[in-house]
């Protein structure tokens, strides 16, 4: 048992507690940042194998491909890891860009103001 | 402040949920390939990849050979957030 | 059970039954227009402005108003609107609570769909 | 079948918005008049042909094909089986008039490059996301089109789009974090990310712990399709966002969603069982849209919410879970985004031509638009489920399907039926209040919309009325995706091979 899962999983809660309860548009992205943050550590830990070597062919291990495959950790999160990175940078610069003309309008970054649409 | 305390409690049963899941559902952690031996993805690619793209670094081939259609969603997502950020910050308003 | 249905044999066939509502509204339409042309015609200023108990009502008023023609609806389902209705406030924190809440709801629905509870 | 058409399906949008923002430059630079539409119009062309083209194969087959050669557990596959056609179909089809629409409708805009290359993005991934049978890239199309939405939903930048893109961003981000996160679960529990593998080693696993995967899957899907406790995005970012954005996501993206509930619950979890859980969210999802929509005081709000509740009677058909009902939610999905397209753009219509879509501020325009008015009227009824109109075909289909299930289903139909009758009720009202009674008078001078943006209108209108009067045609159309619905094992054998 490892704290690994415990921690990510801490991090998507806390991520979730900024978001239901915090009311300032920026700390509200953070805490979608913190979420996909938690899971993609949640998801690199799956691919960790005990006393695991990186996934990189490395000299030593060049006439050793059986062994290599025998103890290097799963390369496929890692590259889920990789691209899901980038998605979230998007959506970050997204939500951020939007952030500016949200202040330009309303004069203020608080989401309880941010409440002309509801009828 | 009843309210805040009901929103903190939703989110940490939430967050509690998860947990006891995670721990539930998934393979202990450093147990990589998990129960299928041998058949799981990642140790597949992880015997087959040195010969097939003659890559030395394994996650490499995943992202350009095995998950390039990924990579290439990847940049696309990169370019529409481009484009959408692109247009919110665009100079001027109705051409009219 | 059906393994699927099958719009169109017997007599009510879709195609017939379109055919016959256009019939009859078509047959409507004709009777409202040969009993305009056989009505006496004799239009007299006071016939032509709306009124209501002898009293003109202005145009303004002829309006049809939806709301207040909806409201015996909106009582029936008041209690609707003061506890659901109302939550509609466009607070996002809110948006964000609800999908918390439904998160926790759908856990129990879905392990008693797949028989775990 | 066109060759390589699966990835071209995909490939070509993304394409499209890639070259737009070259061509607007070379349109400003060299002064060439109308360059983007004629791009876009080609590209929109190419697209529906390259999906019609797959059609016909994948009605019976399995399609599957393999990115750059690789074997599908190792590999990413693109598997289109009949549900991923019919949805697909309807995304290019809804798309392709949406497209035809903006040219007139987004004239008078700056920054219209961008709002193309959007669109273009955002259909790319509606159509990424039903062709894929890959988990993963599943996740990676949905966010291509979420991405791409709350963009566009902004895309004027005034308050009310600026407010509804922020909230779509920040619920919609949350929800595609809750599919990353299934998508770890069914990772780390199977080893592998392409579907059909999934599915077959779904039955080694103890029900106990799909539990919480699959919830956060429907919560993720949830907030898409906007099933009640998550649907509170979509009024704002539908009365924010621009009418032909509006209508395409009517159209297809809630298309997609509902494409995503299918595939995910009952093909990739082979949970048919949490039909009930679908039914009973379904019911509440079609009687609270349609109570909020009776007291809307905006046109596009109200279509926003009796979008809610139509999706409501989709999830119910999907629930049922009899050949009948997944039928007829199939037929329902299909209809639903022919009007609600066609009332998005009508709405349009008078929004371009009046500047409002406050129903207080409207009123007698029918004098001025009767051929807006008539095709809203055709639409109203249609969306009530009046015969002869589409809308009744299908909803006749679900109440059926509800009959025929006895016991419980008879609730179903009874609920089913009060909202129809509630859902004339506020569309009568819409009616009323825009192209009936009193004129006000700054309105006299309004005229009808240019006929290319009436075209697609009445394209859909059209639709409308033949697959009313015609609807054993609609059923042939949904029969197939029912089928591969429930043949778990011939997605499997045509994905895997042997």
């Amino acid at each position: 048992m490892s704290i690994n899962y415990a921690v990510a999983m801490m991090l998507v809660g806390l991520g979730l507690y900024c978001l239901v309860v915090k009311r300032n548009l920026i700390k509200l992205v953070i805490g979608l940042s913190v979420i996909t943050d938690g899971i993609h550590l949640l998801l690199i830990s799956i691919g960790y194998r005990s006393g695991g070597i990186p996934p990189i062919v490395t000299s030593a291990y060049m006439d050793n491909l059986e062994g290599f495959a025998a103890r290097a950790v799963d390369p496929v999160p890692q590259a889920l890891v990789l691209t899901s990175i980038v998605i979230s940078v998007c959506v970050l610069a997204l939500a951020l860009s939007l952030a500016i003309y949200a202040y330009r309008h309303y004069g203020t970054l608080d989401v309880r103001k941010l409440r002309r649409l509801r009828e | 402040m009843n309210r805040e305390f009901l929103r903190l409690l939703t989110a940490v049963a939430v967050g509690l949920l998860l947990l006891v899941a995670v721990y539930a559902v998934l393979p202990s952690f450093g147990e990589f390939p998990q129960s299928r031996e041998n058949t799981a993805v990642g140790q597949r690619i992880l015997e087959e990849a040195p010969s097939q793209t003659g890559a030395t670094n394994v996650v490499t081939s995943v992202v350009w050979g095995y998950r390039g259609y990924d990579t290439f969603g990847e940049a696309t997502v990169l370019f529409t957030a481009v484009v959408g950020v692109l247009m919110v910050l665009r100079a001027g308003g109705r051409r009219e | 059970m059906a393994d699927s249905v099958v719009f169109g044999p017997g007599f009510w066939g879709p195609i017939i039954a379109t055919a016959s509502m256009l019939l009859i509204a078509g047959a409507g339409y004709l009777l409202i227009l040969a009993s305009r042309r056989i009505s006496p015609r004799r239009p007299t200023s006071e016939k032509l402005t709306t009124y209501a108990c002898g009293e003109d009502v202005s145009p303004s008023q002829t309006r049809p108003d939806a709301e207040f023609f909806f409201s015996p609806i909106r009582r029936v389902f008041r209690p609707f609107y003061r506890y659901i209705g109302a939550k509609h406030t466009g607070e996002l924190s809110l948006y964000v609570w609800w999908v918390l809440i439904g998160a926790l709801v759908l856990v129990v629905l879905t392990a008693h769909g797949l028989g775990v509870l | 079948m066109i060759p390589h058409a699966p990835i071209l399906a995909v490939f070509l949008p993304l394409l499209a918005a890639f070259v737009l923002p070259l061509v607007s430059l070379l349109e400003r630079r060299y002064k060439i008049p109308l360059a983007k539409e004629w791009v876009s119009a080609i590209f929109v062309i190419a697209e529906v042909m390259v999906v019609f083209s797959v059609f016909p194969d994948a009605k019976s087959s399995v399609v599957a094909y393999q990115l750059g050669g690789w074997a599908p557990p190792l590999g990413i596959v693109l598997a289109i089986d009949a549900l991923s056609a019919l949805a697909a179909l309807i995304i290019v089809t809804v798309g392709a008039l949406v497209f035809i629409y903006s040219f007139i409708y987004m004239r008078r805009e700056s920054g219209v490059e961008h709002y193309y290359a959007l669109l273009f993005l955002l259909l790319g991934g509606c159509v990424g996301v039903v062709f894929t049978g890959d988990i993963f890239n599943f996740y990676v199309f949905f966010e291509i089109m979420s991405i791409a939405s709350y963009a566009l939903v902004a895309f004027r930048r005034h308050l009310w789009g600026i407010e509804a893109a922020i909230k779509y961003l920040i619920v919609g981000s949350l929800g595609t974090s809750f599919i990353l996160l299934g998508i770890v679960f069914l990772y780390g529990r199977f080893g592998t990310l392409t579907m059909a593998n999934i599915m077959e080693l779904m039955g080694q696993v103890a029900a106990r712990d799909l539990v919480i995967p699959l919830t956060c899957f429907l919560v993720g899907i949830g907030i898409k399709v906007a099933m009640v406790p998550f649907h509170f995005w979509l009024p704002d970012a539908y009365q924010g966002a621009p009418s032909p954005v509006s209508a395409f996501f009517s159209g297809a993206t809630a298309t997609v969603g509902v494409y995503a509930i299918a595939r995910i619950v009952y093909v990739l979890f082979g949970a048919a069982s949490v039909g009930s859980l679908l039914v009973v969210l379904g019911l509440i999802t079609m009687v609270v849209g349609a109570l909020m929509a009776l007291v809307q005081r905006d046109l596009k709000r109200l279509l926003a919410y009796s979008g809610i509740s139509q999706m409501g009677y989709v999830l119910v058909g999907l629930g049922l879970g009899t050949a009948l009902g997944i039928q007829g939610a199939l037929f329902h999905i299909f209809n639903n985004a022919v009007y609600k397209t066609l009332l998005f753009m009508l709405v349009g219509a008078v929004i371009w031509r009046v500047g409002t879509s406050r129903m207080d501020e409207l009123g007698g325009l029918w004098k001025n638009m009767p051929i807006t008015a008539f095709m809203f009227l055709l639409g109203s009824l249609a969306i009530a489920g009046i015969p002869p109109l589409n809308g009744f075909a299908s909803k006749w289909m679900i109440y059926l399907a509800g009959i025929e299930y006895g016991g419980w289903g008879y609730v179903v139909t009874a609920i089913a039926l009060i909202v129809s009758a509630l859902t004339l009720a506020y569309f009568l009202k819409a009616l009323s209040s825009v192209f009936l009674g009193q004129r006000p008078s700054h309105l006299a001078n309004v005229k009808e919309p240019p006929a290319a943006m009436l075209l697609p209108a009445m394209v859909l209108a059209v639709l409308c009325v033949v697959f009313g009067v015609l609807p054993q045609l609609g059923v042939d159309l949904v029969e197939p995706a029912q089928r591969a619905i429930s043949d778990l094992n011939g997605y499997i054998v045509g994905v895997m091979g042997g």
